[in-house]
Formats: C-alpha cells, sequence, structure tokens
C-alpha cells in the first residue's frame, strides 16, 4: 500500500490446535496513518494484536516494523522498538496508583542499572513523576496522581491505559477497543486526543467494533473475518464491500426445513 | 408470554451495561437479540440466568417474578443459557457433561433423554466416554445445547452459538436450532450472524450501548439499513426505521441519560 | 482428577485399590526373597505408616483439587480427633459404655473433627471473593487455615495440656507370618485406608454429587449454571476433609497408642511431601505417594538413623518438584492461566 | 535497657530483616515458605566460620549473606517454574529438606546444635535492622521496585511493558536469600546458640504471615505485620496459651475483614506527606463524568 510503510505484516499465521486463527494474514500500515482492523467478534483481531506483541509466537510469516523483522524478539523488547499496545479487558495494575500505573510505560525508556535503582518519585528519578503527571494532565485526566486506579470511573481507566501505552514514546500505538464501554462524550473525546497523539507522527492501528468512531478517526481500514484479510481500503467504502457485509450480516441463505442437520 | 423483562439495568461498578431493557419471548417463539460487540448482549443474558444480579427492572417467567432467584432455582423453572464459550468441561467426559445438564432434575426420565440425545447427535454417541476435549468446536456446540435441553427447558437462551464455527457448521447449527423450534422449544438467541438469526427467529431486537434501539418482526429487520448501520456504523446515508417497526420503548428517565 | 485419554469405558476404581494392594504384597515378597526378613517387615511397617500418611495425603488433594485450596488446618484437625478421644476417655465421660469406649472416643473425636472442618470452611471459604486475580490472592485461605492452626492447637493445649499421653488399646493382636509380625490394627488399617480412598474415587467419578464436585474443580460459575448450588456443595468438601483427617488419626491412635497436641505437624507435613510427590489433584496419586513416604521413612530410619528421614523425604520430593513439578503421576498443574 | 526488653528488641530486629527478605519475593507475587531454611543456612554458615574457621564477625556475617544470596539464585530457577500453591509447596519442601539436612549432619552439630564463639551485641542488630529497612524502602521507590509490584498485579502486561520479568524475579529472590541469610547470622551471633530444630516449618509460617498480614504493597507491611506480631504476644503474654487463640483469631478475622494487608499502598498515598497539604487523592465518586 505505502513505499514506506511503519509496520507490514506478510503471511502471519498462527493456529491454536485444529483452528486457524489468522490465516496467511499480509497488510502495511503506512508511517503516520491512522487504521482501523475491524471484523466480526472472534474473526481474529486480538489474536493479530497478541502476535504483533508477542503474546503468542508466530507459525509462519514475518512482522517487520520499520524496517526490523520483529517476531523473533521477545515480547518485552518489542516496547523499546517502538510498538506500543493496551489491552481490551483493561489491563491497569490494581495495587499501583494512577501515576505509578503511568510510569510503568515508562520502563523501556529506562537504561542499565543505574536507571532501575533510582527512586522514580525523588531525587533524580523525580522528572520520572513530573513527566507522568504531566501527560495525565496534558490527556486531561483530572484525577490526583495518587488515587487507586480500581476506584476511578471505566472510561477515565480506559484513557490511563493509552496514556500508559504512550509513555514508551512508540512510534506505532496499538490500541484493543479503545471505545468499548465509554459514553458518546467521552468516545468523541478520546477520538480528538488520539487524532493529536496522531498529529505528533504516531502511527495508530484500533481495533474496534463502534463504527461511528472508527470512521471519526481512521482513514484506512482493513476487515479480518475468520482469521483472513477480506478487505483493505479506505474507511468510506468498507460498508459498500459486499465481502464485509457479508461478514458482518451472515450469509442470506439458510436451511430451515425441519430435520437434524447436526454435525 | 413465558418471559418478560421489564426495565431490567445491569451494572459493573460504575459501567451501566444493560439500560431499561424491556422484552418478553413467547410460549413457542424464537426471538434473537443483535448488536455490535460490547453492545449488552452477553450482559442481558446473563442478568437473565441470574449470574449476575439486576441493577434495576423485573425478570418474569412462566408469570413468576425470577428477578432474584439463583441461576440454581431459575434453571428448575426450567430456563437454560447456553454460555459464550460453550463452557464444556473437559475434565468430564462427553457422558458426564450431559448428565452434569441433569443435574437438576429429579425425575427418573434422564437415561431416556440422555438415548435421545446420542440418536440425535451420533457424533456423541461415538465419543461418549471420552473426555469432552477432544470434541471438536462443531461437537462442543453440539454438546452444550444438549447439556442445555437435558435440563429440559421451556426456554433456551443461546449466546452466540456460532462463534467460531466454520460457515458449513454454523448452517447446521441453524437448521438444528429451526428445528428445536419447530418442536416446540421458546428460543432467546444472541447473535452475531444477523441473517441466519433472523431467518430463524420471528421478532428480533437490535441493541446498542446497553439499550434496545430497534426492534420488529424479523422479516422488516432483515432489510433495514439501520441494521447495517449498527454494526458498520452512520457513514452511510442514515435511514429512518422503516414503517411497521416500533421505535424502542419508552426507557426510565433514570437508567438513561443517553440522547 | 482427571484420567488420561481413554477410548473404552473408564475402569472401575477398585481395580487401582486391588493392584495397589497386590503391588504392596509383591514388594513384601520381594523384599524378603532378596533382602531377607528384617527389610521385609520395615517394608510391612511402612506401608502400614503409609496408609496413615495416604489417607491424610488423600484429604489435602481433596481441597486442593476442588478448591485449589491448601488447608494447613488438616494436621490439626487429625490432632484434634485423637486428642479428644483421649481426653473423653481420660475425663471418664465414656465410663458407663464398657469396652466399647475407645470406640467410642474415637467415633466421637471424628465427629469433633468433622465439625471443626465446617467452622474453617465458615471463615475461609465463604468469605473469599476473587478481586483482582493478582499472584498472592491464593493464600487468603492458606493464610485464615493457618490461624485456624494456632487456634485449634493451642485450645486443645489449654484445655487438655501439652503432655503426649497413652491411648489404651483394649487388645493386642499381631498375626505371625513366617517371622513376621504385623499387627493386625496395622493391617485393618491398611486395608480400611484403601477401602475409603476407593470408596471416594467411586464418589468422584460415579455419582452425581462426584460429577458436581468435579465440575466446581473445573469452573464454578459454569457449575452454577448448570444448576451445582456451589455454596452447598463447598462444604461437602470439608466434611470429607474432616472425615478422613479423623479416619486417618482414629487408625494412627490405635495403631500406635500414642497421642499428643503435637502428632499432626509430622503427619501433616509427610502427607504433603505424600500428595506433592504423587501428583496435586491426584487421589490415587497421592495413596501412591503415601505409602512411597511411609517406605522411605522406615527404610531410612532402618538404613541411615532416625534422624535422617526429614532430609530423604524432603530431599526426594525437591528433587520431584524440580524434575518432574506436576508430581509422578499427576495431569498438568492446577490452575487456570490468565491471558 | 533491661534482659527482658533488649531480647524482644532482638527478636524483633531479626524478624524484621527476616520479614523483609520474605516480602521482597512477595512483593513480586512469588509465596516462600521455606524462610526458615534460608535463615538456617545463614545462621550455621555463620555459626561454623566463627566456631570452627575462628572468622570474626566482619567476615561471617557478609559470607552468610553471600551463601543464602546463592542459593536463593540457584534455588529461583526450579522453584520459577511453579507458581501459586505448587510454588508454596516447593519452596515449603526446601525448607524442610534444610532443617532435616542440618539435623543430620555432624558438621554442624546435629540435633545438639552449635554453639556460636563470637557475640553480636543490640546495637549491631539495630543498626541492621534500619539499614535492611531503609534499603528496601529504596528498593521499592526504584523503577526496579516498581516493576516487583507490577509483576505481582500482572505478569503478561508487565512483560509486554518492557519489564524482564523472569530476571526480576531472580533477583528478588537473590535478595531475599541475602536478608534471610543476614537475618540468620545476626541471630546466631546474637544467641550465640543455633539449633535445627529452630529453624522449622513453623517458623517459616510466621514470617510469610508478618508479611502477608502486614501487607505486601507497600515496603511499610513487613515493618508493621512484624510489630504485631512480635509485640502482640508479648501485650498477651499474661494469657499463656490464649494469647496464641487471640493471635489466630486475629488472623482469621484479618483475612475476613482486610485481606489485602494491615498497609496498602493507597492508605500509605493518604497518609504521605506529599498529600498533608492541597489535594488528597479524590474520591472518585466526584470524578464519575470526569475524563
Amino acid at each position: 500500500m505505502a513505499a514506506d510503510p511503519i509496520l507490514a505484516l506478510s503471511n502471519v499465521t498462527k493456529r491454536f490446535g485444529g483452528l486457524t486463527v489468522s490465516d496467511q494474514v499480509s497488510f502495511a500500515v503506512p508511517r503516520g496513518a491512522r487504521m482501523a482492523l475491524i471484523g466480526p467478534n472472534g474473526a481474529g483481531k486480538t489474536t493479530l494484536f497478541n502476535l504483533m506483541s508477542g503474546v503468542y509466537p508466530l507459525d509462519g510469516g514475518e512482522i517487520v516494523l520499520d524496517g526490523a523483522r520483529i517476531d523473533t524478539l521477545p515480547s518485552r523488547k518489542r516496547i523499546a522498538m517502538g510498538l506500543s499496545r493496551s489491552f481490551q479487558n483493561i489491563r491497569l495494575m490494581p495495587h499501583l496508583s494512577v501515576v505509578e500505573n503511568v510510569m510503568l510505560g515508562q520502563h523501556a525508556q529506562a537504561s542499565g542499572i543505574g536507571d532501575l535503582l533510582t527512586p522514580i518519585s525523588w531525587m533524580r528519578g523525580g522528572r520520572w513523576r513530573r513527566l507522568a503527571v504531566e501527560r495525565l494532565e496534558a490527556a486531561g485526566i483530572a484525577v490526583h496522581p495518587d488515587a487507586d486506579v480500581a476506584s476511578l470511573p471505566y472510561g477515565v481507566r480506559k484513557k490511563i491505559e493509552v496514556v500508559r501505552a504512550l509513555m514508551s514514546k512508540p512510534r506505532l500505538l496499538m490500541l484493543d477497543e479503545p471505545a468499548a464501554g465509554l459514553n458518546p462524550r467521552e468516545t468523541a473525546e478520546l477520538s480528538a486526543f488520539l487524532k493529536d497523539v496522531a498529529a505528533t507522527g504516531v502511527t495508530l492501528l484500533v481495533v474496534e467494533h463502534d463504527m461511528s468512531f472508527v470512521h471519526d478517526l481512521c482513514e484506512h481500514t482493513v476487515v479480518l473475518n475468520f482469521g483472513k484479510l477480506i478487505y483493505e481500503g479506505p474507511t468510506r467504502a468498507v460498508q459498500d464491500d459486499e465481502a464485509v457485509r457479508e461478514a458482518y450480516l451472515g450469509s442470506r441463505r439458510v436451511e430451515t426445513a425441519g430435520g437434524s442437520h447436526a454435525a | 408470554m413465558l418471559l418478560e423483562v421489564e426495565g431490567l439495568d445491569v451494572r459493573y461498578g460504575r459501567t451501566h451495561a444493560v439500560r431499561g431493557v424491556s422484552l418478553s419471548v413467547g410460549q413457542d417463539e424464537v426471538v434473537t437479540v443483535l448488536g455490535a460487540n460490547g453492545a449488552g448482549k452477553t450482559s442481558l443474558l446473563r442478568a437473565l440466568q441470574g449470574m449476575v444480579p439486576a441493577a434495576g427492572g423485573q425478570i418474569r417467567f412462566d408469570g413468576v417474578d425470577i428477578t432474584r432467584m439463583s441461576p440454581p432455582q431459575r434453571l428448575q423453572r426450567h430456563l437454560a443459557l447456553v454460555p459464550e464459550g460453550r463452557q464444556i468441561m473437559i475434565s468430564l467426559s462427553v457422558h458426564e457433561n450431559l448428565l452434569m445438564g441433569a443435574y437438576c432434575r429429579h425425575d427418573g426420565g434422564v437415561a431416556r433423554d440422555v438415548d435421545g440425545i446420542y440418536d440425535r447427535f451420533p457424533n456423541l454417541a461415538a465419543r461418549r466416554h471420552m473426555p469432552a476435549s477432544v470434541l471438536s468446536g462443531g461437537e462442543q456446540q453440539m454438546l452444550a445445547i444438549s447439556r442445555a435441553l437435558l435440563a429440559k427447558p421451556r426456554l433456551m437462551m443461546l449466546d452466540e452459538p456460532s462463534l467460531g464455527l466454520s460457515p458449513l457448521l454454523v448452517e447446521r447449527l441453524f437448521g438444528l436450532l429451526g428445528s428445536l423450534r419447530d418442536e416446540g422449544l421458546a428460543i432467546l438467541l444472541v447473535e452475531q450472524n444477523t441473517q441466519m438469526a433472523l431467518e430463524v427467529a420471528s421478532r428480533g431486537l437490535v441493541m446498542e450501548l446497553g439499550s434496545v434501539v430497534l426492534q420488529g418482526p424479523a422479516d422488516d429487520l432483515r432489510h433495514n439499513d439501520r441494521l447495517a448501520a449498527a454494526y458498520l456504523g452512520h457513514a452511510a446515508p442514515a435511514a429512518t426505521p422503516a414503517a411497521p417497526l416500533s421505535s424502542p420503548p419508552a426507557t426510565p428517565p433514570s437508567s438513561n441519560g443517553r440522547a | 482428577m482427571s484420567d488420561a485419554v481413554s477410548l473404552g469405558k473408564p475402569k472401575p476404581a477398585l481395580s487401582k485399590g486391588v493392584l495397589i494392594a497386590l503391588a504392596c504384597i509383591a514388594a513384601a515378597g520381594l523384599a524378603m526373597l532378596l533382602g531377607g526378613r528384617v527389610i521385609t517387615q520395615q517394608i510391612i511397617s511402612g506401608l502400614m505408616l503409609g496408609s496413615i500418611y495416604m489417607t491424610v495425603a488423600v484429604a489435602f488433594t481433596l481441597t486442593i483439587g476442588v478448591l485449589n485450596f491448601l488447608n494447613f488446618t488438616i494436621p490439626t484437625l487429625f490432632m484434634l480427633t485423637g486428642m479428644v478421644a483421649w481426653g473423653l476417655l481420660a475425663r471418664g465421660y465414656l465410663a458407663g459404655f464398657g469396652g466399647w469406649a475407645w470406640l467410642l472416643a474415637l467415633l466421637a473425636g471424628i465427629a469433633v473433627s468433622i465439625l471443626a472442618s465446617l467452622v474453617v470452611e465458615r471463615f475461609t471459604f465463604r468469605y473469599l471473593k476473587t478481586r483482582h486475580g493478582d499472584a498472592t490472592e491464593h493464600a487468603i485461605p492458606l493464610v485464615s487455615s493457618l490461624g485456624f492452626l494456632l487456634i485449634f492447637e493451642h485450645l486443645v493445649l489449654i484445655a487438655l495440656g501439652s503432655e503426649a499421653q497413652r491411648f489404651p488399646v483394649p487388645f493386642k493382636a499381631d498375626l505371625y507370618l513366617g517371622g513376621l509380625v504385623i499387627g493386625l490394627p496395622q493391617l485393618a488399617s491398611l486395608a480400611l485406608a484403601l477401602g475409603i480412598v476407593a470408596g471416594l474415587t467411586y464418589v468422584l467419578k460415579q455419582t452425581r454429587m462426584g460429577r458436581a464436585l468435579r465440575t466446581i474443580a473445573e469452573s464454578p460459575d459454569t457449575a452454577s449454571l448448570l444448576g451445582v448450588e456451589v455454596a452447598r456443595i463447598v462444604p461437602i468438601v470439608f466434611i470429607l476433609t474432616g472425615l478422613l483427617s479423623g479416619v486417618a488419626a482414629a487408625l494412627f491412635t490405635v495403631n500406635y497408642g500414642d497421642v499428643s497436641p503435637f502428632m499432626g505437624e509430622h503427619i501433616g507435613t509427610k502427607a504433603i511431601a505424600a500428595m506433592v510427590l504423587g501428583g496435586l489433584g491426584s487421589v490415587w496419586g497421592a495413596v501412591a505417594g503415601g505409602l512411597i513416604v511411609g517406605l522411605a521413612e522406615t527404610l531410612s530410619i532402618h538404613f541411615l538413623g532416625g534422624d535422617s528421614v526429614q532430609m530423604v523425604v524432603w530431599g526426594m520430593l525437591l528433587l520431584v518438584i524440580i524434575l518432574r513439578p506436576q508430581g509422578l503421576f499427576g495431569a498438568s498443574s492446577i490452575g487456570k492461566g490468565k491471558m | 535497657m533491661s534482659g527482658y526488653a533488649t531480647g524482644i528488641v532482638a527478636i524483633l530486629c531479626i524478624n524484621l530483616i527476616f520479614a523483609y527478605a520474605i516480602f521482597v519475593t512477595a512483593a513480586a507475587g512469588q509465596l516462600n515458605l521455606g524462610g526458615a531454611g534460608f535463615q538456617a543456612i545463614g545462621a550455621y554458615t555463620a555459626a561454623w566460620l566463627s566456631s570452627n574457621a575462628g572468622q570474626p564477625v566482619v567476615v561471617t556475617i557478609p559470607l552468610a549473606m553471600v551463601t543464602t544470596a546463592l542459593i536463593g539464585f540457584l534455588i529461583s530457577f526450579p522453584v520459577l517454574r511453579t507458581r501459586g500453591v505448587y510454588m508454596v509447596l516447593a519452596t515449603f519442601a526446601f525448607g524442610q529438606f534444610v532443617s532435616g539436612f542440618l539435623l543430620r549432619s555432624p558438621t554442624f552439630g546435629g540435633a545438639i546444635g552449635m554453639v556460636v564463639s563470637d557475640y553480636v551485641g543490640i546495637g549491631l542488630l539495630i543498626a541492621a535492622a534500619i539499614i535492611t529497612t531503609a534499603l528496601v524502602f529504596f528498593l521499592m521507590a526504584s523503577r526496579l521496585g516498581l516493576a516487583i509490584r507490577s509483576i505481582h498485579d500482572d505478569e503478561p502486561v508487565s512483560t509486554i511493558m518492557g519489564v524482564n520479568v523472569r530476571a526480576v524475579q531472580v533477583t528478588t529472590f537473590t535478595i531475599g536469600g541475602a536478608l534471610a541469610g543476614l537475618s540468620g547470622a545476626l541471630y546466631a551471633h546474637h544467641f550465640s546458640f543455633v539449633e535445627a530444630q529452630y529453624f522449622n516449618s513453623l517458623l517459616s509460617i510466621y514470617v510469610l504471615l508478618f508479611v502477608l498480614i502486614g501487607g505486601t504493597q507497600t515496603a511499610w507491611g513487613p515493618l508493621v505485620g512484624s510489630l504485631f506480631f512480635t509485640l502482640l504476644p508479648e501485650v498477651l503474654r499474661v494469657g499463656g496459651s490464649w494469647r496464641y487463640v487471640v493471635f489466630g483469631v486475629a488472623i482469621v478475622a484479618m483475612m475476613v475483614l482486610r485481606p489485602q494487608g494491615i498497609v496498602t499502598r493507597e492508605l500509605v498515598s493518604r497518609l504521605s506527606p506529599r498529600n498533608w497539604f492541597g489535594s488528597r487523592p479524590a474520591p472518585a465518586a466526584r470524578m464519575a463524568d470526569g475524563g
């Protein structure tokens, strides 16, 4: 698609038991793009995210981030390469405070034993905390930095997770259903916030079911169904694509006659 | 009406997953609940079976208020749920899984009914003494449905039964649901395969963000553009609901501040 | 609790019991041929001791297998049975029952053990609600059970003193077989212990309640969906735990004639070793583990001296954990992954 | 200080260091029920070096720490293959094995125990306890401490955030080993006598209770836990065995009412000087529509 993609997947394949959850998936994310990855429930979107962030090893194919092959790297090294992600169900650390959760996102930025052993909230490390607080404020999260994350509203936690993912200075930010569970106002705010993020040069790849959010945020879309790529192109044309419509709404054929058709 | 739900609310902490949903299912009727992921369909079913408490509203089954009953109590009143992801017990054999389906029954007909299941599903019969973990996805779904059938349900609720099945198996699954319907079983079906679900159902409801936004006869819903919009967004020219469709039921003002 | 994939009808539980009994006899016979009388006597004593460990190990296995709960009150339930039985006799409460007093005392001890186990259930499991699913949360009921360990042990110390006591066993019937001494109570306890375990396996495999327990072990949520009143079934696990610990203590008391407020600690830790050796969550693994630990104990006393037992048993266990974490007979590990 | 008070303070210092040893691993989500084994190795190493090799305290204590740190490092590899209840059992087996080994070993006096030549006074114990406490506080405030706490909460996400989970876990076992060795060496030198029976499973259980009841979220937990556990029995002294019953009831009640331990991160931040002025962490209800 693009001459200089930030991320390129070629023939990415993954099987669980007999089920092929990612079947020869190839696509590229153009540098600086805001791209959506959509598909019906169970299409393999989260699996693809897990493959890209290294939760599972690939059964075939390769993943190239900014010219470097990453699918053989351990999961923890990919964040330092510029790939950062959020999670479908909020995965904030329940016993860390808001600012500590955000500071965890800086972990990959720390270098050497000296950084590891510097207190992160006082002395020389105070800058880590100041930076995290600044980012929280810049994202419009008006909660006390030492508040307990468990007590915060869903929308706020969702946003904190995005800020945490941003703290690693990613080149590619992958968000797994960032708008799920948000009310329309929060969704609009999130969309505006992500556009600002993208304007700073961060490429976005977003899994999302809320299509109005996708239409608002993403100019490009890829669609998965049964682990296969079925559409790649502009978002505005996605609902006119016959294959996509069928993937979402099902085929129109059905046998309604009685009798047992069971497996 | 067999199942009557009025103004049902479900909350997880501060998340309002189901907002004032009202619906009903008749004695021998198939009703389907449609909507994109995260619309609150699974939460609705879990609340109907009692796996999560209702934060508000009332559920009546066969004329009895079951809103505060535990899942086993609801099962004993013959309301059964086939959960999302099938939830087969992989350390139990196929046969034992079926017997667990009849756990709440105390009549003597279990053995006969299990044999009936084996007649219906020869694949399960052939694997009856194997651990359920060796079954394929389609067979597991058959086992999950059979397990629910052995509770002798009057209403069976299914949560995305076609998830993860190949198109051929999906077709067989809906064939089975069609024949169960023809045998007189009432079904409340949550599905993502919209067209198939609307073929087998007589009525449908569409949920968005926890509320029912559209409902009507299946035939009318099938050709409604608003339905496609619920899945694929509103960038397409917005269509006003077709004439025969009712607007969503008035929601209690306390539960829904959303436009 | 699950067996390997088998295509035919599952073999009845009893056959495994018969198999183990035959293996025991074969081991004794082989030892007789190769090592002579003294070793054989040690092996027989080891198997008898092993039957006690085995019964307690099965109690541990049950709570871990069904509830994923390492119940540290089991050793105290064991002690409670012995001490309560002794206390009833020593205070003369059962004087009116003549020759049967000792039996009644032991039965009362078992009843107390079951009641105590139900008290534990009330305050450990009833309150456990998984909040965040983090790494140390499974320790909450474990810590509570350690609290109960202190409570029960010291209540007994207050009520009955800290001395070891003789429990009067009214009979002494030894069987002489080719120069070997086999205590009849010992033989009876091996048979009884194997019988109880076989019965338990039958219950787990073949009955409605057993299926419900195994379903809870896999997913309490789905169990509830299938109509299992989980809150009513969980106490059954604790009743069985109390029963098994109590029966083991009664057998121990009759065989060795000693009770003390600290009798549970030795037996309890050895039973834990037996359970891990056999494999967590596997009832027959616990049986085999119990017998192996019993044998290892008597043989290491014989060959290496009394103070070597702890090192041998736990060294063996440490090796098993390092080389084969699922235990000798266990299936894959218990507990669910998160991602 | 009276002899009685000195004895209590000495035990408190040793318990505190010991509790921090177990805490460091527990903070990363790894429960060690073999603490007594590590402490015993430290105590016996110091005792042997002092009595049999005639080494001074400046040699015995560091060497005891190095030995237990090394053992902690080595044992962490097999132990970290296990998780949950299995890890509790594996470490328990280790502790039992060590005390069994010492009981059996003639080099270390077997069941009779060993007399330790050099005596260490209460002053050094107090100093060691203070230094250990400061170091653990520092560790928990560092980026490594943040990584430790995040592993406790969610291992897979920590990995994706770039934390080398395995390396951190091995590090905590090594640090824990060193601290347990320190507490053992101080025990040996202060009480001038070691015996295998002292380092039994009950000791491992007690020290884990200090940590879990105190709370594993902040470095305050073991401090509060060991103060509570060491002083409560003394306060209840009059009651004889009853005090242990009360103690047990307190444990059970704690787990029912406050299973996360006495001290939580949230409590510490509420009491923190940073929040004495200006806004405290606001109750979430006010921000229901925030963000």
